[in-house]
């Protein structure tokens, strides 16, 4: 059972990555007041970016880079459209969703010739796991043995910066001028502006920082968790970011534990598919695997909690007019 | 000597509107002076200006005789101008100190920032007695306060030069008083205050000169103890000013509608309206002073049936209305109850519907503008014709989107749309608010017409002149509850004023 | 412009036109793709091997989604392609449709069932392959516990399971077998990042050879195999070549036979409409043996294949067939 | 201010217009990227969704399933709601149609199955858009989420339902059995060549007529009818509503279930019309697609059509293009389809506010 435990937990931490990065890209683009449903959109450009990138250049690093880079400009259209041109959040992100997912099979057939899919990444091109010292030595001692040399062990770099980033964020968040700065432009950009602070330029700072942590979940799904890029990989994995964002209440720890939680699911979702269980057969899957969703339709009815989000969220910021 | 600030030839456009015209404007340093106008003469305009929110099409600024470029709000903080908003500028859920440090928090990170803060704000607080407790959430804050935060925001920034656009719109005068008296304290300690205002009693109260705008252009210039409250009444209007409106003595007869112990919470369980009870007879017009802000926009929506009231109950037209059986404004309507709301933008009118579709808002689901299954297109636009006609709305074209009437224009069409209807009670809020002075005439005649045909009217305006003139019963509302009422023959503005700040008999008990 | 514009209009018009008298094969392949490392691209090597050896150029065709199979099935036809090559029991109804209104062109279907005048369906005896590649399974664990990673969870995947069960245990009967299967929809064919979770935890739980019967999936189970020094057995296609040294060996289901043989006998005049099964004895499912591979198979192993090879085809060791009654039952 | 000034036509045709081309302009030139000729490619594509009479059916059943998304989004936007959910409401809808013609069909003829299949669509999609039409107007929560969540929540549903209970035993593919032919929706070229008019065999059907039909409905019911008097308010100008007296959660709910009821009707012509059996994802992304149609087509039925069908067309003509062009896949299609979302959505403003400010000044001048 403990062992069981271990492995599931194991599993949550390679799955929950890609949904920390995603939700807290989420967290820096919702609390600067900009709705973000295009967090889809820019994991899979990112994934695709990397895994291509990877594959010419045999470098993870240097996919990784190409990841952020296409994710960043994908947010800098979003903001482009939503900031300078005061345009509807949500179809902004519905667009970059639909774009994304076109051009990425369009332009991987092109490159590549593979059905939409980039060549396997092998060696350098993807990130291997790291053991840490020991991890082998001390599996066999009981409890803390697998703790350590099985969930804590093994999991390659981008994992850990996924769980790092957590305390990061909080501490830009709440520590610093720049988090204050950017939750005040999510709460009330008017008083930004009077303070003599360009509302757009924070606005867009997020939106780049939002890019980075989306190209980080984008190039781990395509470079880390998997050998390649494989079209319309990012399978949800932004909208269930999103849930996970409103479910930790936007905030950074609270976001991690939403995002734990969901990615424990799907590693028992995953592992449920066609299992017997003695005594109740089977437990169908998508019952599961549709628990997030649930689960965040009821906190936003104020069923199990209630979610308030940033006051100015969604809504363009205009000067108004004397 | 050179003028703290000086503004030469400001000009500024919005595509057809001259909202600023070759503006002149100098300042000396450390007195207090006043801008006045009207709404829409451009004075909220010239301060965004001056505070960096808009550019100047021509003109320039000089601070200290030294000539400024002011782009944007962070040119005016460093040129040591500072604004306190109408509309505060302040992020509601976070703290006093987050919010004075923002933008000025003295570092990349936080920390060393806000301790810094902590002790200039106890300097500011003991050396202009601007005590807060700078650990409160803002939101939870009263008015007064809050403002504060607003005067505490600018000084923390260094600023000498502080401008106040339409502070006391949302204080009582009590409040007001105090807030004088800070700039009092202020201007003693060298800051120089621009005050906008249109409010000609706190010109006279506490300016040292006074310079009056109409229509985008600086009209006059003044000291204020070399003018009166009609000089300047009569400069900012253009024209002698008629305050009164002539009416006959009120034939107050049955009562037509009772309010009994009306209460009502907003959605953070907050007391708005507390036990209000009143009384209104055909033939009168009943008015309801009170700061902005005091209940009576929740009044008039508890009233309209447009949100239920969680105490209480109403009798109207034989009808008992209360929290169990609550009626919404349509049902309202259909008992023969009009309502002229307070913001005919926000409510009056949908502005992106043609005239004729605006015109029967409310009293859509009327026989008369409906068929079997299709509206009556027909129906809607002769009458509405009719109306236009009737009451002189220019232009005369119903298919015209609202948005593109002018503001007297569109209360003309949302008035005779409720009084066309021939209500038995007519609720009415801020009539004239952005109309102008023609049309405001035009509508109070017809107030008092309605008013002599037996109807019964209860009239809710922030301009306490509005409501002497034109009321013949007053009733003073304060923090959500009526704190007064009386004969509007017996009605000066000073026991009004008092009324409305609570403190009718201990003076300035309750002033912030 | 507007006269290049009109030009390529009018020349698409006549090359349309013209396209009608050819009678030329061609191939639909299902909506993973012709490079799915498995299914798909075994046909599309059959494809390939025609083409070089005869010089004749074959149609192809990749819906993306639903309603792309029929309409680019029904346009094939009306160009008159034949034989058109279809890949994959999905397109079973759209084949059903259009080789209805077509009765002139013929039709392959590859794992699927019609029962037409102008359609050849082939389908494979994939239980005597898994069976085969079960019993290596079993030679090679080192742990006696092996695992399979099935895809869609259909009766034709649980086919191989079976028959993979039932070969390590012919081998090793008291091994344990895990299985899993990835999904219930067609996704579940081409979601590597499942098939890794999910050789992972059979890994973790003592496997150390796994049996991908998961179309693209199996691209997730063998990296996740060669990440963590396991064993992993290819499938379809010979996929030796996917991690050389991981890969024990493939259960290779020889469609690019049956693509190749349908074109070649066509060709020839020989081809016939019916159903045609491949087993072991016709050479339609087999395990693979190359240089990729050759390390890890000892003579010994080779040997014991040979003999049970034989017995299988000879009906000595019967194989259960998953699907002729829906249960494991052996 | 001014929009007296501007023509009307500005908004209604040069506006859409101007957005259409940009985003083929763009898609050409991922098209030269891809070093294929983008001429070419439109000359595929042109020729592909009109160029023959199979091309134009495939094109119009394309625009059908385009139709009633376009008009879902839109009746739903008319009330100030972003419905983002067509796809789930699709989805279900189908469901509805499914179980309607899975249990009739041996027993009753195509005239009875058919209203009720409308009915069934009409009535599942509905009740998919309820929820979190409820949501939103008692429980204040945002229908722009709830309706994200519930596109995944039907799609689970539908798996579990159709692997689980309606899939026979023994089939490999994921559907139901396919219905017996008197719970086909007759096709049009069907319908036509008893008349001796000879349309290209295609899967236009039947829905097509009833999506013109819907078309004719929602102008009367939002431009025309007391209910859609309520509804522009509320889109315009929510307090407005509630001072009119407008019950504005009532609204809001018979707005989502209107909306959703039309989505669901593309279950009538994807299942009952085409597949004739119920199966995973035939919704295939129109659900989305339809924000695009609704955006292009300005929320107005006629716009709507001629959206839908442009959409229709690109659908079509871009599976001629890959047919033609192998490396081009028909995503392009999806990447243009975006792109018009980009430009004549999100980027509304940057066109509008410049052009307007154009014929304004030229007004004043």
């Amino acid at each position: 059972m403990f062992e069981t435990l271990i492995l599931m937990l194991d599993a949550t931490m390679r799955v929950s990555t890609p949904l920390i990065f995603a939700a807290l890209a989420g967290l820096f683009s919702e609390r600067a007041g900009i709705v973000d449903i295009g967090l889809e959109g820019k994991i899979l450009g990112s994934a695709f970016a990397a895994a291509a990138a990877a594959s010419v250049f045999g470098s993870a690093w240097i996919g990784l880079c190409f990841g952020i880079v296409a994710s960043i400009c994908l947010a800098m259209i979003h903001g482009f459209a939503c900031i300078t041109h005061r345009g509807d959040h949500i179809v902004s992100g519905v667009a970059i969703n639909t774009i994304v997912a076109g051009l990425t099979v369009t332009l991987s057939m092109y490159w590549f010739g593979m059905g939409g899919q980039t060549p396997a990444l092998v060696g350098d091109a993807r990130f291997l796991d790291i053991t840490f010292p020991f991890a082998d030595a001390i599996a066999s001692v009981p409890v803390i043995g697998p703790i350590y040399s099985n969930l804590l062990s093994g999991h390659n770099i981008l994992v850990y910066l996924a769980f790092a980033m957590v305390p990061v964020t909080y501490w830009v968040i709440y520590k610093t001028r720049f988090g204050l700065r950017l939750r005040a432009v999510g709460e009330n950009p008017h008083a930004v502006d009077t303070a003599g602070i360009s509302v757009a330029f924070i606005r867009y700072r997020a939106l780049i920082i939002c890019g980075i942590l989306c190209g980080l979940a984008g190039a781990y799904l395509s470079t880390a968790h998997n050998a390649g890029f494989l079209k319309d990989m990012s399978a949800g994995k932004g909208y269930m970011a999103l849930a996970a964002l409103i479910f930790g209440k936007w905030r950074p720890v609270p976001v991690l534990l939403a995002c734990l939680l969901f990615g424990f699911l799907d590693a028992v979702a995953v592992r449920m598919q066609g299992v017997e269980i003695p005594g109740i057969g089977q437990v169908p899957v998508q019952a599961i695997e549709v628990l997030p969703y649930v689960l965040t339709v009821l906190l936003l009815a104020g069923f199990i909690g209630k979610a308030i989000g940033p006051k100015a969220i969604g809504r363009p910021y205009v000067k108004e007019r004397a | 000597m050179p003028y703290a600030i000086e503004l030469r030839d400001i000009s500024k456009r919005f595509g057809a509107v001259q909202a600023n015209k070759d503006i002149c404007l100098q300042v000396p340093a450390g007195t207090i002076h006043g801008i006045i106008g009207e709404n829409g003469a451009g004075k909220s305009t010239l301060m965004s200006i001056i505070y960096g929110f808009y550019e100047a099409d021509t003109g320039h600024i000089e601070v200290d005789g030294k000539r400024v470029d002011i782009r944007s709000s962070q040119d005016a903080i460093n040129a040591g101008i500072g604004m306190v908003h109408q509309h505060f500028m302040l992020v509601e859920n976070f703290s006093v100190l987050e919010n004075v440090i923002l933008g000025a928090e003295g570092g990349a990170v936080l920390k060393n920032g806000i301790g810094a803060a902590r002790l200039e704000l106890q300097r500011l607080a003991h050396e202009y007695s601007l005590d807060i407790d700078v650990d409160a959430i803002v939101e939870e804050l009263p008015v007064g306060l809050q403002q504060r935060v607003e005067i505490l925001k600018a000084l923390y920034r260094g600023a000498r030069i502080l401008i106040l656009d339409e502070p006391t719109g949302v204080l009582t005068p009590q409040e007001a008083d105090h807030l004088f008296r800070i700039l009092k304290a202020l201007k003693e300690q060298g800051v120089t205050v621009l005050l906008i205002t249109h409010k000609l009693r706190e010109i006279m109260a506490s300016t040292d000169n006074v310079s009056v705008m109409r229509q985008g252009e600086m009209v006059a210039h003044r000291e204020t103890v070399n003018t009166s409250t009609e000089d300047l009444a009569e400069l900012m209007v253009g024209k002698k000013v008629r305050l009164t409106v002539h009416k006959d003595d009120a034939q107050p007869s049955d009562v037509l509608l009772s309010a009994k112990n009306l209460s009502q919470f907003d959605s953070q369980g907050v007391k708005r309206l507390k036990n209000v009870s009143l009384e209104l007879r055909a033939g009168e017009i009943l008015g309801i002073a009170g700061v902005s802000g005091n209940g009576q926009s929740e009044l008039l929506n508890v009233l309209s049936g447009i949100t239920p009231m969680d105490e209480g109950e109403i009798h109207f037209a034989g009808q008992v209305i209360n929290a169990k059986a609550p009626k919404n404004a349509a049902q309202m309507r259909d008992l023969k109850m009009a309502h002229v709301p307070e913001d005919r933008h926000k409510m009056g009118l949908v502005t992106g519907f043609e005239a004729y579709e605006a015109a029967v808002l409310g009293y859509h689901n009327s026989p008369v503008y409906n068929g079997k299954i299709l509206m009556n297109r027909k129906a809607m636009l002769d009458e509405c014709n009719e109306r236009m006609a009737a009451w002189d709305v220019r232009p005369p074209n119903p298919h015209l989107k609202t948005a593109n009437f002018s503001g007297g224009n569109q209360q003309k069409i949302v008035i005779a749309r409720e009084v066309e209807q021939n209500p038995e009670v007519l609720l009415i809020g801020q009539p004239t608010r952005g109309v102008d002075i023609g049309a405001i005439e035009n509508i109070h005649e017809q107030i008092v017409k309605l008013r002599d045909s037996g109807k019964a009217i209860l009239l809710v305006s922030v301009e306490l002149d509005e409501i002497m003139a034109l009321s013949d019963r007053i009733i003073v509302m304060f923090d959500g509850a009526v704190v007064g009422e009386l004969d509007a023959k017996d009605a000066d503005e000073r026991t009004l004023g008092l009324m409305m700040a609570n403190a009718f008999n201990e003076e300035e008990g309750v002033s912030a | 412009m507007k006269a290049v514009f009109l030009a390529s209009v009018t020349a698409l018009a006549i090359s349309s036109s013209l396209a009608q008298a050819a009678s030329e094969p061609a191939v639909v392949y299902d909506q993973a793709g012709k490079f799915d490392k498995s299914f798909n691209e075994g046909v599309y090597n059959g494809v390939k091997k025609y083409t070089a050896e005869t010089g004749i150029q074959v149609r192809e065709f990749e819906p993306k989604n639903e309603a792309q199979v029929e309409q680019g099935l029904r346009r094939l036809a009306k160009r008159g392609y034949s034989p058109i090559v279809t890949v994959g029991f999905n397109m079973t109804s759209a084949v059903e449709k259009v080789a209805k209104d077509f009765p002139e062109i013929n039709f392959t279907i590859i794992d699927g069932v019609i029962d037409l005048p102008n359609v050849q369906s082939v389908v494979f005896k994939e239980h005597e392959g898994s069976f085969l590649v079960g019993a290596l399974a079993a030679m090679a664990s080192k742990t006696n516990t092996v695992s399979f990673v099935g895809g869609m969870d259909i009766p034709l995947i649980r086919k191989f399971a079976c028959g993979y069960e039932q070969g390590v245990k012919y081998q090793s009967p008291n091994a344990t077998v895990y299985q899993n299967m990835t999904g219930s929809t067609g996704a579940a064919f081409n979601d590597p990042t499942k098939g890794s979770e999910l050789a992972k935890s059979q890994f973790s739980k003592g496997s150390d050879v796994v049996f991908a019967a998961a179309g693209g999936t199996g691209i997730g189970v063998y990296q996740a195999a060669k990440d963590e020094g396991k064993l992993a057995i290819g499938v379809d296609s010979n996929q030796n070549h996917v991690q050389p040294g991981t890969m024990l060996t493939s259960m290779v289901k020889r469609v690019d036979e049956a693509a190749f043989k349908t074109y070649a006998d066509s060709a020839a005049g020989t081809w016939k409409p019916g159903l045609v099964v491949l087993g072991l004895a016709e050479d339609g499912v087999d395990w693979a043996l190359d240089d990729n591979n050759a390390n890890l198979i000892t003579a010994d192993m080779k040997a014991k294949m040979e003999d049970i090879r034989a017995k299988i085809i000879s009906g000595d060791i019967k194989v259960h067939d998953y699907m002729s009654d829906n249960t494991c039952n052996y | 201010m001014s929009q007296a000034k501007v023509p009307a036509w500005v908004n209604v045709a040069l506006i859409p217009l101007l957005n259409i081309l940009l985003a083929f302009l763009v898609s050409g030139l991922v098209i030269l990227a891809i070093g294929e000729n983008p001429i070419e490619a439109a000359g595929y594509l042109i020729y592909g969704a009109f160029g023959y009479d199979e091309g134009i059916g495939y094109t119009l059943y394309y625009a059908t399933n385009l139709i009633f998304t376009g008009l879902a989004v839109s009746v739903a936007f008319k009330g100030g709601l972003f419905n983002i959910g067509g796809e789930g409401q699709a989805y279900i809808g189908g469901l509805g149609v499914g179980l309607i013609c899975l249990s009739l069909d041996h027993t009753m003829p195509l005239y009875v199955i058919a209203p009720l299949a409308v009915i069934g669509a009409a009535v599942f999609g509905a009740a998919w858009g309820y929820i979190p039409a409820y949501l939103q107007a008692r429980r204040g929560s945002h229908i722009v989420i709830t309706t994200i969540m519930f596109n995944f929540i039907a799609s689970s549903l539908m798996v579990y339902l159709i692997v689980n209970w309606l899939k026979e035993d023994g089939r490999m593919a994921p559907n139901s059995r396919t219905f017996e032919e008197n719970a086909w929706l007759p096709y049009l070229h069907e319908l036509f060549s008893p008349l001796g008019i000879n349309i290209g065999d295609s899967p236009l059907n039947l829905s097509f007529i009833w999506a013109l039909l819907c078309c004719v409905f929602v102008w009367g019911l939002v431009w025309h009818t007391r209910w859609g008097y309520q509804l522009r308010t509320l889109g315009t100008n929510p307090t407005a509503a509630r001072y009119a007296g407008i019950d504005t959660a009532k609204v809001t709910i018979w707005a989502m279930l209107i909306s959703g009821g039309l989505a669901g009707f593309v279950g009538l012509n994807e299942i009952m019309g085409v597949n004739h059996n119920l199966l995973l994802n035939f919704t295939a992304g129109y659900g989305f697609a339809g924000i695009a149609v609704a955006l292009m087509g300005r929320n107005n039925p006629i716009g709507i059509i001629l959206a839908a069908i442009l959409f229709g067309a690109l659908y079509q003509g871009g599976a001629e293009l890959a047919f033609e062009l192998p490396t081009i896949t028909p995503e392009i299609v999806v990447v243009i389809q975006g792109l018009v979302i980009l430009f004549s959505g999100a980027l509304e403003h940057m066109f509008k506010d410049r052009i307007e400010g154009f014929f304004i000044r030229r007004a004043v001048a």
